[in-house]
């Protein structure tokens, strides 16, 4: 049952993009068509388990440990910014066709701070190892959740005509705030 | 090389190359601190801060860092003066930076960071990349104030602890996360149309 | 005509129009409207007008000076969305409330996106939504239901239903009253009769199909009737669910807005499902009483990628 | 200069020696700040305990873990110059709220009744939850619980039967107030009679 | 009542010239004969300037596998071989012959008497069928000798009489039926035999009571044919929704009929094989029907084939003042004619006069999404997608949204409150998509 | 200095692994991608209009890279200039190739052709084109409906409203070819640009008998066969009642315009004509 309310948690409730406020660089910028944001939202949940994962070890076998939990910061970006690159080669050799798709946007998912955060959050919630990835691959859904539905409606964006003024970001702004107001009606489901 | 006079780089970030209105980067602390203008402005200074000194010390190590980890040598730059921030912050604004929360650490992830360490520091000297550190982190801080202020004046009446008018007045959801999106998204939208007048 | 005209085929026109649908919807709303009128007087009066003179004016005047574009107030669009707007609202809110919902509506929820048939979300309910976010307090205090009456402001208020479900305390109008519209609640959702009314005007015009009304209505009382079999002390009635809170005005006359939701029957099935769904969640499990505002904007969302993958069913494609 | 090339030996020398420099800034950072930022944190607990205390308090005695309802609670004595016992200031939290946790210093006099309470944590709704730092102090309608005390009043919202306002459409946000409010009264009634038993030994 | 079972409108039936008797027009001092009718490569002309011709003499031979050969419909001299502007304003090989008489070929039996009994075998009546230059007359002009030889491996196990007329305004193979009801069976007999079908259903749409129940007094002496009233609602006709209405079968996208054991033919193509088989006449005329809001003489007319359509509409009484639009064929399907001085070709079903009000198009407004488009599209198409993809030249999304399936039956246009031009875009796309897939099959 | 030791060791290990592993696997995974693709993309003008013929700017460096001579392959945007930088890159030699720009082949106003009929279908030259020949008597000519108009990614080519017929901005035309595939009438040709933008051609493609010409239209080329014959370089020939000016063998002496019966030769930026009889005289 937890599990399922982490789930439902980090999809609907408290949506990383919608509600958290992370991995926006990644959401405006990757949601021009549904294909490419497939992609990423596959690279983000990969990245984002793993990395998990890994910070998650660190934290409770070196960190706390030795008491240098000042050092959470850096390790975890490295860590994370060590696999991204990883990813990031394997994939160019393995997948050439998703390296093109993706090209720009994995060194992006360093910087996309929706990784870290979701780092950071499992410790800051006490969460143990089970319960963090969960929360991970939830988190990770609820960002393919919203990518995807921005990018169907951008998609069909794309075929209207849109006010000078408003072409581009700010209406890609305008559009994510109605989808977030739209997902406050979950508030309340889950604590 | 861009062959720009230094005050242009400096203003560069101010204007042309504004972070949030023009380059549209460091969305999540724009969108996620600006709930008041204050928070905005400290948020905005945190940030300078990380700029102005990774990018120094980026453009100082940019030689010796092979291209394979090129990254990954960046970022620890990057964390390490965010995590200073945040030691400071904790000891000595401790109010402020519950109120900035999990957003202080995320600065090693903020999009203009690296992007500036890997676009400008990168290749340009040191006295040019602390300007343009510094531009970019006023920039930044300037977007943000504003965005922190309409929000705040809209969402309750108030900025930075003045009144302007009743609470009741206020349109709430204009400091919960959907009014962070719509409101920059008008802020941009007339930046634009600025730039074209 | 001096020169013969050349044009490709079809040669002849049906004659539908965007007016023509638009005030077939505003026709079909009137038993709504009068319902209202006559459950919460002035205050409804008042509330309808300003909401459908501001949205008019509001969408007039981005035209003129800011869009510099044609202006597109006679095809009725904006009226609707304003007098949908105004059902939408406890009748004794405050205008100024109804004229900020109103340019939210027409400012951010149509205009901005280039005007009609291109925004994503359903103007009137973007309005409501922003109101009940903002203005919580004045957004759920609803007024007692008095024929002809002749307060505003300050009438005497009343829980809806939902919310003495939500908060447990107080009692239920019996279900006649509830289908004739005797209860608390916004002003144009309170009779299910005047709304099934307005549905059959639908129908018989063509402006809708049946498939979104009925799959929302259908999945929300087989949705809540299983949670109520399972535990009719926590979960209500599914009868109290159809007749109660915007449930019938959303699924007759804004899940079915054509803007915002999907284009062939299949896709529509879907979309009715899926608001039938969160309606229940969030009116059984969520903070808020009532959900059928945010469940449409919420499909509305999902509206063009069941548009991408659900597609009519095509000529040729496994007969039945 | 040109770029070092990406060889085995340079990437591992240059990330190495990164790290270093990183390791010695941080850590040196930390032995500096360790400091302030510990103390600004008891800071914060004893202005919060300060204020919610009859004015009378002068020192406190150890804090004290009582679980009340499942929660833990923190009850911290307070005595007057002369050691006198003048009331406690209880650490309360309640997961109910709107959205997260609520954590509430709350003082009360040696009568039980309620002096003040402090909002040490909350992630309430802004305009709406989070008017339940103010809302409960001040002096409107039925709104106040200062001066009230749990054990006389019925300390819940009137919706719910009680005689306190909930903060208008924030029912559930000050539902879960007042709970900490009560549990916090429990917890000090139940230290209160443990004293009585143990007599005031506590003192230091 | 039997329909067909996705999309479908119901226009204005608007059928003015019904029940009017078939008048037969009168012969020009010229006429001008395409060598080509729309479908298929123009035929080769097999006489030169000088030569006298008669009635139903070959001038053209048929040239290549979709072709049909044409044949001189009036006794005369040919004046000149030259090219002639088509109603689209293209130019058009044709033969231009000088009117001298009416003599017609002896071979040709011209009694009006019914010849019922066929003795011939398949081959033959195909060879009838191909050198009398039978092609479909229900618009597309496709060669009828083609479509009656299934490829090898199809078999065709029902016949399918296209009686629908759906298009409104148009009234000439009504009339035809309730004029020629025994030829038209017998054609139908012909056909079953050349087909090797035991069963043959003619459909009808019900507006046309009057020949439901003439012909289904008929069918009752003909085994294996009847007749299905069908449901009025447009486009009936089209073949593959007359399949589905009449016997519950769907062609496949991109498949033809005779795939699901079906062959469809037009009434007046029936007609035209009767005459061909039993009286060895060659396709000279066709029955047409000029109309119109204000035509002064709505009517139906056996018109000989080269007749310009000027000369046909003078003794119908001429064009209606204040007429915006003349369209050759009816409203929904037809072309917009440039002016009346072309020929009439075999495909020339009618002369439909537009008043100038109904003739122009009204301001496109932003599609607001009504789905309208979609619910009446027979082949389950999303019309506004296809148009907003076309106007884009996204044309591999068009592909897969399959454009090549529309029938061009001008219902979503029809339909659409925002008078969307979603056809014309459509066309388009249809073009070039099915340019694209040409070249890549060519690959 | 226990705790200095303790962080510098944890981010010593963290950060050694991580290059140890990220070299290794750099090294396994490797992909060789020709450096040069890179330098030679930057090179190009980044215009992505695919008048190259391949696939945006990268497609093109690729074959660039990839193609033995740089014989046939050439980036109208950026011209000569971009293909010598190329070439320069590259270590091969660029063909120069003369300058060319678009020219509309119609001359069909307003005035010289009476419309018969009026168009009411979408604004779109090859939906016109597919349903009709066109407004006017002549089957050949431009529709005015602006298909190259919208197909220029440059803003050079537009339809003038008062004459209906679309005009090229040379400034801006960067001769990509985008407008000659979007007319449907084949009307628009890449010709050179010849010396100070000085060109002469035959602006009509009809190709009807010259009566029919004639009657359709003022400046139609009727195929009377006089420019062929005036002209002294054999630049022009006649075809299917159409004169064709090749402009590799046109010298520019604009006989060929005065004698044409119905002005259909056009020449362009040419200086105000002197008195005739001069000219002529020192021709000879
Ligand atoms: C955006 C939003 C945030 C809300 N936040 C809170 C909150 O922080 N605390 C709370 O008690 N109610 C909050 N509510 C209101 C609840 O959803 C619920 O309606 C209310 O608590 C019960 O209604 P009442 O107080 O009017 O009886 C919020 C509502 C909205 C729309
Ligand atoms: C939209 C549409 C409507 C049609 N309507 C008719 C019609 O009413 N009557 C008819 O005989 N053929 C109609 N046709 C043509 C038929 O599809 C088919 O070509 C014809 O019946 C085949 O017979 P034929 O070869 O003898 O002409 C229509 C075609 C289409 C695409
Ligand atoms: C290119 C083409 C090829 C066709 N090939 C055949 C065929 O091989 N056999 C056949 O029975 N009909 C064939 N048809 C006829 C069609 O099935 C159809 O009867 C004809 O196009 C007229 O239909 P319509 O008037 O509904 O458009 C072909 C039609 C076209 C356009
Ligand atoms: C059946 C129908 C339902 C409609 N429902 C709404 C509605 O719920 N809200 C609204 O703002 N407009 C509604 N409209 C009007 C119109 O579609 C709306 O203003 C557009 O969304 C604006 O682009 C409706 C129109 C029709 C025909
Ligand atoms: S014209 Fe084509 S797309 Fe339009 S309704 Fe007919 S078949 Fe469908
Ligand atoms: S009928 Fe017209 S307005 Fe309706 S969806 Fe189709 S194109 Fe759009
Ligand atoms: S005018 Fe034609 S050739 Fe010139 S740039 Fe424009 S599209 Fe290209
Ligand atoms: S030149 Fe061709 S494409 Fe351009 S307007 Fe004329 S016909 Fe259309
Ligand atoms: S700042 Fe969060 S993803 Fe860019």
């Amino acid at each position: 049952m937890t599990y399922i309310l982490i789930f439902i948690s980090a999809v609907f409730v408290n949506n990383i993009v919608l509600a958290q406020f992370l991995g926006i660089c990644p959401f405006l910028g990757v949601s021009k068509k549904i294909e490419t944001a497939l992609g990423m939202s596959g690279a983000v949940a990969f990245v984002m388990t793993i990395a998990t994962i890994f910070t998650y070890i660190i934290q409770k076998a070196v960190l706390e440990p030795f008491n240098i939990g000042f050092l959470q910061t850096i390790t975890f970006i490295l860590i994370i910014a060590a696999l991204v690159q990883l990813v990031e080669i394997i994939l160019k050799k393995v997948s050439p066709a998703l390296y093109q798709a993706l090209g720009v946007f994995l060194p992006l998912i360093t910087t996309n701070c929706a990784i870290l955060g979701v780092a950071i959050l499992v410790i800051q919630k006490d969460m143990n190892m089970l319960e963090s990835v969960v929360f991970a691959i939830s988190t990770a859904i609820g960002f393919g959740l919203a990518l995807v539905l921005f990018a169907g409606i951008r998609e069909q964006l794309s075929m209207a005509k849109l006010p000078k003024g408003m072409q581009g970001t700010p209406i890609s702004l305008l559009t994510a705030g109605l989808l977030a107001m739209a997902f406050m009606g979950f508030a309340g489901i889950v604590k | 090389m861009s062959k720009d006079s230094n005050l242009k780089v400096l203003l560069n970030g101010l204007f042309k190359e504004n972070p949030t209105f023009v380059l549209i980067l460091g969305m999540c602390p724009t969108l996620a601190t600006t709930s008041s203008a204050i928070n905005g402005l400290s948020m905005g200074l945190a940030t300078t801060f990380v700029l102005l000194g990774s990018n120094v010390v980026i453009s100082l190590l940019k030689n010796i860092i092979p291209d394979n980890v090129r990254i990954p040598a960046y970022v620890v730059v990057i964390a390490t003066f965010v995590t200073v921030v945040e030691m400071s912050m904790q000891a000595y604004v401790p109010a402020l930076y519950e109120s900035l929360g999990l957003f202080i650490p995320l600065i090693v992830v903020n999009c203009i960071v690296l992007g500036r360490a890997e676009a400008f520091a990168a290749k340009n000297n040191v006295f040019r990349s602390a300007l343009d550190g510094l531009g970019m982190g006023l920039g930044f801080s300037m977007a943000l104030t504003m965005l922190g202020t309409v929000r705040e004046i809209l969402g309750t009446g108030k900025v930075f602890g003045f009144t302007l008018y009743p609470d009741k007045y206020g349109m709430l959801l204009f400091v919960l996360a959907p009014g962070a999106f719509i409101a920059l998204g008008f802020l941009i939208a007339i930046m634009n149309k600025l730039k074209k007048a | 005509m001096d020169k013969l005209i050349i044009s490709p085929a079809p040669h002849i026109h049906g004659g539908d129009s965007v007016s023509k649908n638009m005030t077939g919807v505003i026709i079909a709303l009137i038993p709504a409207l009068l319902a209202g009128l006559y459950f919460f007087g002035l205050g409804a009066l008042v509330v309808t007008v300003t909401a459908v003179l501001a949205c008019v004016l509001f969408e007039f005047l981005i035209q003129k000076y800011l869009l510099k574009s044609e202006s597109s107030i006679m095809d009725g669009s904006a009226a609707l969305t304003g007098l949908l707007l105004a059902l939408n609202l406890p009748s004794n809110i405050p205008v100024w409330m109804v004229i900020a919902g109103s340019l939210v509506a027409i400012g951010i929820g149509k205009m901005s996106f280039g005007g009609l048939g291109n925004n994503p979300f359903n103007p009137a309910l973007v309005g409501r939504v922003f109101m009940l976010i903002s203005f919580p307090v004045e957004m759920t205090t609803w007024p007692r239901p008095v024929p002809f009456a002749t307060t505003y402001l300050d009438a005497e208020t009343a829980a809806t239903p939902l919310a003495i479900l939500k908060s447990h305390s107080g009692e239920l109008p019996s279900t006649m009253d509830m289908f004739f519209g005797n209860m608390g609640g916004s002003l144009g959702e309170i009779s299910a009769v005047a709304i099934l009314i307005g549905l059959a005007y639908l129908l018989i015009r063509k402006i809708i199909t049946w498939h979104i009304p009925v799959s929302i209505l259908a999945t929300v009382f087989v949705f809540a009737g299983i949670l109520h079999l399972a535990n009719p002390e926590a979960y209500a009635s599914p009868v109290v669910h159809l007749f109660t809170g915007g449930l019938l005005l959303g699924a007759v006359f804004m899940a079915t807005d054509y803007v915002t939701s999907p284009m062939n029957p299949r896709g529509m099935l879907v979309y009715g499902v899926g608001i039938g769904l969160i309606t229940v969640i969030i009116r059984n499990f969520g903070a808020y009483p009532e959900g059928v505002s945010f469940a449409i904007l919420i499909m509305n969302g999902f509206t063009p990628l069941i548009n991408t993958y659900i597609k009519p069913r095509r000529f040729g494609e496994k007969a039945k | 200069m040109a770029q070092l090339e990406s060889t085995f030996k340079n990437m591992v020398l240059v990330l190495a020696g990164i790290s270093l420099f990183a390791a010695i800034t941080l850590a040196s950072v930390y032995s500096v700040t360790k400091e302030p930022i510990a103390a600004s944190k008891v800071a914060k607990q004893q202005n919060a305990i300060k204020e919610v205390l009859p004015s009378a308090f002068d020192h406190l005695a150890e804090p004290v873990q009582v679980e009340v309802n499942g929660e833990q609670l923190v009850v911290h004595k307070a005595y007057d110059k002369n050691n006198g016992f003048v009331g406690a200031a209880v650490e309360s939290s309640s997961n109910n709220g709107f959205s997260g946790r609520i954590l509430v210093m709350v003082g009360f006099d040696k009568e039980g009744n309620v002096v003040n309470y402090s909002v040490l944590e909350q992630k309430e709704t802004p305009g709406l939850g989070t008017k339940m730092v103010e809302w409960f102090k001040t002096d409107k309608g039925n709104q106040s619980i200062k001066g009230k005390n749990p054990a006389k009043n019925n300390l819940t919202v009137s919706k719910d039967g009680g005689e306190v306002d909930a903060i208008t459409a924030a029912t559930i946000s000050s539902r879960a107030f007042l709970a900490t409010i009560n549990n916090a009264y429990k917890a000090y009634a139940e230290q209160e009679s443990n004293d009585a038993t143990t007599g005031a030994t506590s003192k230091k | 009542m039997k329909t067909f079972r996705l999309g479908g409108i119901h226009p204005q039936e608007n059928k003015f010239s019904a029940g009017k008797k078939i008048q037969i027009a009168e012969l020009p001092k010229q006429v001008v004969i395409p060598l080509s009718h729309y479908i298929g490569s123009p035929s080769e002309a097999v006489v030169k300037k000088g030569d006298l011709v008669k009635v139903g003499q070959l001038i053209g031979k048929a040239n290549g596998f979709i072709s049909a050969n044409v044949h001189s419909s009036v006794s005369g001299k040919v004046n000149k071989i030259d090219v002639q502007l088509d109603a689209s304003g293209y130019k058009r090989p044709a033969v231009f012959i000088d009117v001298e008489g009416d003599e017609w070929e002896e071979t040709i039996d011209r009694s009006t008497e019914l010849k019922r009994d066929c003795n011939l075998t398949k081959e033959e009546i195909l060879a009838k069928i191909k050198d009398a230059g039978i092609v479909g007359l229900g618009g597309a002009t496709f060669p009828a000798h083609v479509k009656l030889s299934p490829p090898p491996g199809k078999k065709a196990d029902i016949l399918i009489i296209n009686a629908v007329e759906c298009e409104p305004y148009l009234t000439c193979d009504h009339q035809l039926m309730l004029e020629k009801g025994d030829e038209i069976l017998v054609g139908i007999t012909i056909i079953m035999k050349a087909l090797g079908v035991t069963k043959a259903v003619i459909g009808v749409e019900n507006n046309k009571k009057d020949a439901v129940a003439h012909l289904s007094k008929l069918a009752a002496n003909y085994p294996g044919v009847e007749v299905q009233a069908l449901k009025v609602q447009y486009p009936q006709g089209g073949e593959k929704q007359l399949i589905d209405a009449v016997i519950r079968r769907q062609v496949p996208s991109g498949r033809i009929p005779i795939e699901v054991g079906a062959v469809v033919q037009n009434v007046a193509t029936t007609y035209a094989i009767y005459e061909a088989v039993q009286k060895n006449k060659p396709m000279v005329e066709r029955v047409m029907t000029i109309t119109g809001k204000d035509a002064p003489n709505p009517g139906n007319y056996l018109v000989r084939l080269g007749i310009y359509l000027s000369h046909v509409v003078d003794m119908a009484g001429g064009v209606p003042a204040g007429t915006g639009k003349i369209v050759g064929g009816g409203p929904m399907m037809g072309r917009s004619l440039m002016n009346l001085n072309v020929p009439m070709a075999k495909g020339s079903s009618g002369v439909l006069f537009i008043k100038d009000e109904e003739s122009v198009r009204k301001p496109i407004q932003n599609c607001i999404r009504c789905a309208k488009c979609v619910t009446v599209c027979p082949m389950g198409l999303e019309p506004f997608l296809l148009m907003n993809q076309s106007e884009r030249n996204m044309w591999p999304e068009m592909e897969t949204n399959r454009t090549m399936d529309c029938i061009e039956c001008g219902s979503c246009s029809y339909t659409c409150p925002s008078n969307r031009p979603l056809l014309d875009y459509i066309r388009y796309g249809k073009s070039t998509v099915g340019g694209i897939i040409r070249n890549r099959a060519a690959k | 200095m226990n705790l200095i030791l303790l962080s510098l060791l944890t981010l010593g290990i963290v950060g050694a692994v991580s290059a140890v592993i990220l070299y290794f696997v750099a090294k396994k995974f490797h992909v060789y991608e020709d450096p040069r693709i890179d330098q030679v993309e930057a090179a190009l003008p980044a215009a992505n209009c695919g008048g190259c013929g391949y696939p945006g700017c990268r497609g093109f460096a690729d074959a660039c890279v990839k193609a033995d001579t740089l014989d046939g392959l050439l980036c109208p945007v950026g011209g000569n200039e971009t293909m010598a930088k190329v070439a320069d890159i590259l270590g091969k030699t660029a063909v120069a190739a003369a300058p060319t720009v678009a020219v509309v082949r119609c001359g069909g106003t307003c005035d010289h052709r009476p419309r018969m009929n009026e168009y009411d279908g979408v604004k779109h030259c090859f939906i016109a084109h597919n349903l009709y020949s066109g407004e006017t008597g002549c089957s050949w000519g431009c529709l005015g409906l602006g298909d190259c108009e919208v197909s220029c990614e440059f803003d050079a080519i537009h339809v003038n409203p008062i004459t209906k017929l679309p005009e090229v901005d040379e400034d801006k035309c960067t001769s990509c070819g985008a407008c000659v595939k979007a007319c449907p009438k084949l009307l628009i040709e890449l010709r050179k640009k010849g010396p100070k933008s000085r060109r002469i051609y035959v602006s009509c493609r009809n190709e009807d008998k010259g009566h029919i010409t004639r009657k359709a239209c003022d400046v139609g080329c009727i195929g009377c066969s006089k420019c062929e014959k005036t002209c002294p370089h054999e630049a022009i020939t006649i075809t299917n009642n159409l004169a064709f000016i090749h402009d590799d063998k046109c010298k520019l002496c604009r006989k060929c315009v005065e004698v044409c019966p119905t002005n259909a030769i056009v020449e362009l930026n040419f200086p105000p004509r002197k008195v005739k009889t001069e000219e002529v005289a020192a021709e000879a």
